[in-house]
Formats: structure tokens, C-alpha cells, sequence
């Protein structure tokens, strides 16, 4: 979606504004409680929202989109069955073997997060300062279809290496349960000039974290 | 309509109200056992009264007072933050980068909507909506016109989209008459959208 | 849209069907009609359904985008006003100049169409066979946000010519109303593994017409 | 709901009702003197009753006949189509393309619905959705499965794009059997979606 044209104003909204309505609380605990069943991964569930029809995309509210994807990865690990998504009646107690978030549990599982960076993986290829050209598809080169973080605007494109963030793993990857392939990952910064046709201001620039395999030298 | 593909996907079956969806759900994972309502309450409570954007303004004041602290952050924001129980959930691989005369950072997720959680809380509404991730990285300027801030052409601004799992805290210029405030003082001055590149901190 | 991911199956359809809503009906004539003011031209028409907001694009049904286009140019010209759309009512006659289609010149209006073909403009630059490379970005040069017929799925895509078509007005100069700007139009071939990461067979094709300023030499 | 633009643009005045739309710009537009409705009923008559897919199928019924025809309507389709009154509105630049054991051809337009209107009529629901829009250039085979077509491997597929004012007919291959066969009888033989790419013509 970066770069699209045709989407209106920004509109700025006050500190205090957390949950417009109620059922956003909600929707935020359920899906935050959901990931820490340990039946899928961060990657797992952004493919999961990614993957929602492309109308369904455009006119689902954000936390919209969160519960929706939620209930399809429920039913995609058999933790509740279509039936049950159907009736809204249990038809038993859960079969699949999670860990439960307790109420107790929860300042600490989010204290602790999820760190994506792993001690070991490809040596790395660039350092700051390298020009690298990316991809000049934005798409997954393993999966047909698949998760990438790879955005469409930048694919082609040629940049400079900006800082070493260490080696994470490759959601390309992990989203598809295909493991972790940690990888060196890189902030790479883009002139404005070489991304737009029309930049607003020649010294301006894009950074974005890219992985080792998205990039080759230029 | 279109052909629509909804129909495939599991949600489809839910109720299409969104807040008749969400209470179908927490009731069937509740009575499945794989959901503890207590532990829900807790999430809300934490981001609605524990998390949010005054711990990153502590963040910010204690970099404008303190030069040591300062470089440390810009150094290796991961262990400094880790030290002051900043850390966590959304925010485990941080950089905070500093605006200058010459350069203003601005903080995007264009592919969904990464944010630096454990010290800004959850994002606005308009940090997760379809026009600020189109825009700001196209047309940065005017998008920061919509939120009152004009910038100089001798400023260039760098726009970071947060494509992996690293999350970016501003850090605002400190302003002009600030010189004798404490660090509460100035926290109080820091804005939210200061620390994501979409405001600038005004003088007191 | 072409190459995107997520959407559905394609559902087949029966020669006979070709009005599903009688609303249908109206909205295919009264855009024709609309066509034949000498308000606009296709390209503007063209550009307007694109120019709807992402999300109404997406959920709106094929003749609603048509229907709101043709609104929306109305009101640009001046044709309507915006009380008259919102009362309903017609606050007095057309005061713009138009051609209003009559009955009995349909057939002949129809059968004349508008050929986009003009006699001069830039000498062809290619030849069947000769490489090409297509523009890195499928954005308007001139026109920030502005239309144009290149799809981003061949962005930065090298091909080879396939045919010559003569020399056809440029739709990203006269969507604006900047002229004709006619130039040399071409079928370029690029070889399906050129353009997506996944191709279903190795010797599939997808040819698309492309304007010569769009390409340059590769 | 993410913020709708859709708020600036003048149809939003109108009723949200896509019927009602229609019916209240038509009412409008009458009363403005700026369209005649016998002018609407005629288009309206002309492509439910006049042109269709009948009139494809009797330019492939032809080629399949004579030579000669089928010679000059590959070198220059505008030229002898016009000749036969199937010319016009979405048709004024017209290229057939012929498929063979070796090369099946695929017409679609990724950016809105261009279609050889004078030989096929309007679109089918189909042409216009985004799924063919988005996939027939990506996965024509897949696509293909859908209307019960499989090829071989021998065989390429070549996708046409319909970026500009060229419009294309696909000319299917002459089934086997048909030999004694006159042009009125293979005409009936040959459908819409064979002439878009998106059917073989069967045998009798």
C-alpha cells in the first residue's frame, strides 16, 4: 500500500484515544492472548490478515481484519472447527495442546516480547555504505503467493546499506512454518528521487529493514 | 459485487457484525478453555492505564538532559530501555534516531502497522489507516501539513518503514526555552506524535 | 490489479446473461450517453473511475464505479451541480455546451466510435524484435497521481517487441486535458518467468500494448 | 472502518443505494435536457438484442471457411471487419490472433474491462472481476481450469493485455469433424469464451 494514490487526509487524533468502541478492547486482548497459545507465530499471523481477500482488506475495520484472521488460524491449527465457528457452541473442550495466558502470566509475556534476532546465520554480505539493488519482484521466492515483508514500492529499487540490525529471522519463511532461516538483516536508506515520480524534495529519503536475500550488490 | 472471496475463509462464518464477531469468539475460546477472561482484562488494562506514550516522553526528557544517557540510547537503545523496563512486546529490537536541524525522522509501517509498543502504547488511528501508510512515505511533507508542521527545505526528512521486527522512537529536537526545566517538565512538553516524526516539541 | 494475490475462483458465465440488475441497464446507457456530451474524453472517463477511493474501488460493483464516475465528471464540468446531486432536483437547464445524443444517432455514433489513432507523432523508435525495458515505476511522469495504462506488474520489465500499432494518443497526457500527445504504440511479449517469481510454464506469455515513452531500449 | 476518502468525491452526495444512484442521476440528467432517454432505450436495445458474441462467431466461422478471408483478416482485421458492419465503439483498432497446437492466445485487461465490443458485446461478469483481472495474467492455466480447459505443455499460453484502444479476438482452432460443416453451422459451434481464450470450441 505505500506510494498508493487516491486515500485522503490524515486525520490526527488526541493522546487519550485508545478503543473508539468496546469490542476493539477486546478484539486487541483476544488476539494478543491467541498468539500466545503457541499454535503459530508472528509471521504466521501477519500472513493470516495479508491473506484475507483483497475486499475484505479494503472495507474491514482494523480490528476487523485482527479477529477475522484470528478465527481462520483457529480453525487452520484445529483448535476450534468450522462447526464450531458456525454454531458458536463449543462442542467440547480444546484437543490441540497450548499453553492458556493467565491473568498473572501477562505483564511478564509482555515484558519478554518475542526477539527475532538469532546468534547464528549466513555471514553477512553488506555493510554501511554498500549500494544494493533489491528484488524486482515483491514476492516470496519460495512460496508461490507467500508472506514477504518485502513492500511492492520498493521492489527494483536501489539504495544504500545504512546500518547492520544482526542476523532475524525471515518471515518469508517462518510464516509458512518452514523455519526460522535467520538472516542478516539491514536498514536500507532509498532516495526519494529514485522511488517517486515526482518526490516532494530532492534530499528526502525512505529507510526501510530489508533481509540479506531480498538484496543483491548494484 | 465483485466476486468476493470471502466466502473461503473460516471468519465468513461469524456473525458479519465486527462486535458481535468478537463476542462470538471470546465466548467459544473461553468455553474451549483456551482463552482465561481474566488474562484479557489484564491485556486491556495494561494499554489502557500502564503502557503508552509518557514512557517514551521519560525516554525523551532524560536524552535532552543528560548527554551521557543521550549517546548511550542512540548507541544501543535495546540496553538501555531494557534497563529502565521499557522493553518488551512490539518494541524487543529498538533504534531511536534523532532529528537535527538538517534531518527530520518520521516512523511508518506501511505493510501493516508496527509500532513501538512498550513505549508508546497501541498506535492511533491514523498510524494503522490505509491513508498514512500510502502517503507518508511518498509525500512525508504533506502529510505532516495535515498534522500542522511545515518544514524547512534546508531539513530533509528520512522516512523509516518498519519492515521488520526493529521498531524506531523519534527523537524530537529539543525546544528553544526548555533550558531550565527537569526532566518531568520537559516529558510533559513530548508529545506522542513528536516521538513518531508527526509533530514537532513546542516551546513551553 | 494484475498479478495480485487473494482473490477468488472465476465463475463462469452463460452466453445469454448480460443485465443481472435492470439497474445495470441504465448505468451502462446513461454512461454511454454521458460519453457523447463532448465533455470528456475516454481517457478523463477512464482516469475518473480510477481516481474513486481505494476502498470504494474496491467494494463497489462493477457498474456502481461507472455510475459514480460519471457523477463525479459532471460535476467537474459543470454539467450538475453538487445541490443538484444532493437534492435531486434540477435547479434549471444544462448551461454548458453539449451535443445531446438523439435516438436515431446511436447506431451511427456506436458504429464510429473513437478511433485513438493518429496520422503523425514521434518517429518509431523500435521495431518488432528489438529488446525493451519498461519504465522502472508505473506512475505519470508528467502528472503527479496522474493516469496512466502501464500496469505495475511490468514495471521495470524487459521484453521484446511484438508489433507496431501505429501511432495512438497518449492516455497520461490527454486523461488531463494536456492534449493528445499521440506517439508510437506497441505490443511488447515478456516471457511469463520475466514477470512473476512463480510461473505456472516456462514458455507462457503475457503481451501488453505500451506507449514508445514508456520504454526505452535494453 | 479506515478513513473513507470517499467523502470528497461529488457521488457521495447521491444515494448510496446503487439502483437509486442510477435511477436519481438519470431523473437529473433528463430534467437537465443533457440526455434523452429514447437515446438510453436505444443503447440499451442495441447491446441486449443487436451486438453480441453472434457476430464474433460468424468472423471465426468465416476464417475457418475460406483462406482467404481468414489471410486477410490476421494482416489487417479493421480493414475486412469494417467491411462487415463489425466495427466501432471498443473495436476501432482490432487485431485477431490465432491459436494453433503450439500457442493458445488469452485476452484480459488488467486495468478495467477492454473488450471487443462490435464483435462480442459486453463483457460477462467474469472479464470484469478482479479475480480474472488479477490472475489471467499471472496463472492462465489456473484460470483456465476453471472454464474446464487443460492443455498440454506443448502448448504455450500468451496472455493479451488490453492496456490501450487495441482490442483482440482470439480465432479458436477448428475442431476436428467439422469438415463438411458450412458457415452457419460452425458459427453455431463457436462461444464467447473461445473467442476471449477461455474455452476451446468443442466438436459437434
Amino acid at each position: 500500500m505505500g506510494g498508493r494514490f487516491g486515500d485522503g487526509a490524515v486525520i490526527p487524533e488526541a493522546e487519550g484515544v485508545l478503543f473508539k468502541q468496546d469490542w476493539h478492547r477486546r478484539a486487541l486482548a483476544l488476539t494478543l492472548a491467541g498468539g500466545t497459545l503457541g499454535l503459530w507465530n508472528l509471521d504466521i499471523s501477519r500472513h493470516a490478515r495479508e491473506k484475507l481477500a483483497p475486499t475484505d482488506y479494503a472495507r474491514f475495520a482494523y480490528y476487523e481484519k485482527w479477529i477475522s484472521a484470528l478465527a481462520d488460524l483457529l480453525v487452520e491449527t484445529g483448535a476450534l472447527s468450522a462447526e464450531e465457528l458456525a454454531t458458536g457452541r463449543a462442542a467440547g473442550p480444546a484437543t490441540v495442546d497450548v499453553n492458556v495466558l493467565r491473568a498473572a502470566d501477562v505483564a511478564g509475556v509482555l515484558a519478554r516480547g518475542g526477539p527475532a534476532n538469532r546468534d547464528s546465520g549466513p555471514v553477512a554480505k553488506f555493510k554501511p555504505g554498500d549500494r544494493v539493488q533489491v528484488r524486482a519482484r515483491a514476492e516470496n521466492v519460495t512460496v508461490d503467493g507467500g508472506h514477504t515483508r518485502l513492500p511492492a514500492y520498493l521492489a527494483g529499487a536501489t539504495g544504500i546499506i545504512q546500518r547492520h540490525h544482526g542476523t532475524h529471522v525471515l518471515p518469508d519463511s517462518n510464516a509458512h512454518r518452514l523455519g526460522e532461516a535467520p538472516e542478516p538483516l539491514y536498514a536500507v536508506a532509498f532516495a526519494a528521487g529514485d522511488l517517486w515520480a515526482h518526490p516532494e524534495h530532492a534530499g528526502d529519503q525512505v529507510v526501510a529493514d530489508l533481509w540479506q536475500s531480498y538484496l543483491s550488490p548494484a | 459485487m465483485p466476486h468476493d472471496h470471502s466466502d473461503d475463509h473460516p471468519h465468513a462464518l461469524l456473525p458479519s457484525e465486527p462486535a458481535l464477531k468478537v463476542q462470538a469468539l471470546e465466548t467459544l475460546l473461553v468455553e474451549k478453555g483456551l482463552v482465561d477472561p481474566a488474562a484479557l482484562d489484564e491485556i486491556i488494562d495494561t494499554y489502557e492505564h500502564r503502557i503508552g506514550p509518557r514512557g517514551g516522553a521519560a525516554v525523551v526528557a532524560r536524552a535532552w538532559s543528560d548527554l551521557g544517557f543521550r549517546a548511550a540510547l542512540l548507541d544501543d537503545a535495546d540496553l538501555v530501555l531494557a534497563g529502565m523496563g521499557l522493553h518488551g512486546r512490539q518494541g524487543e529490537h529498538m533504534v531511536v534516531v534523532e532529528n537535527t536541524e538538517a534531518l527530520h525522522n518520521m516512523v511508518v509501517c506501511t505493510l501493516c502497522s508496527c509500532y513501538p509498543w512498550p513505549l508508546l502504547g497501541i498506535p492511533p488511528t491514523w498510524y494503522k489507516s490505509d491513508a498514512y501508510r500510502a502517503r507518508a512515505v511518498r509525500e512525508p511533507r504533506k502529510v505532516l501539513a495535515e498534522f500542522g508542521v511545515s518544514l524547512p527545505d534546508t531539513q530533509a526528512v528520512r522516512v523509516w518503514d518498519s519492515t521488520a521486527e526493529v521498531r524506531y522512537l523519534v527523537l524530537p529536537q529539543r525546544p528553544v526555552g526548555t533550558e531550565g526545566m527537569d526532566e518531568a517538565a520537559l516529558a510533559a512538553l513530548v508529545t506522542r506524535d513528536s516521538m513518531i516524526g508527526c509533530g514537532l516539541v513546542a516551546a513551553p
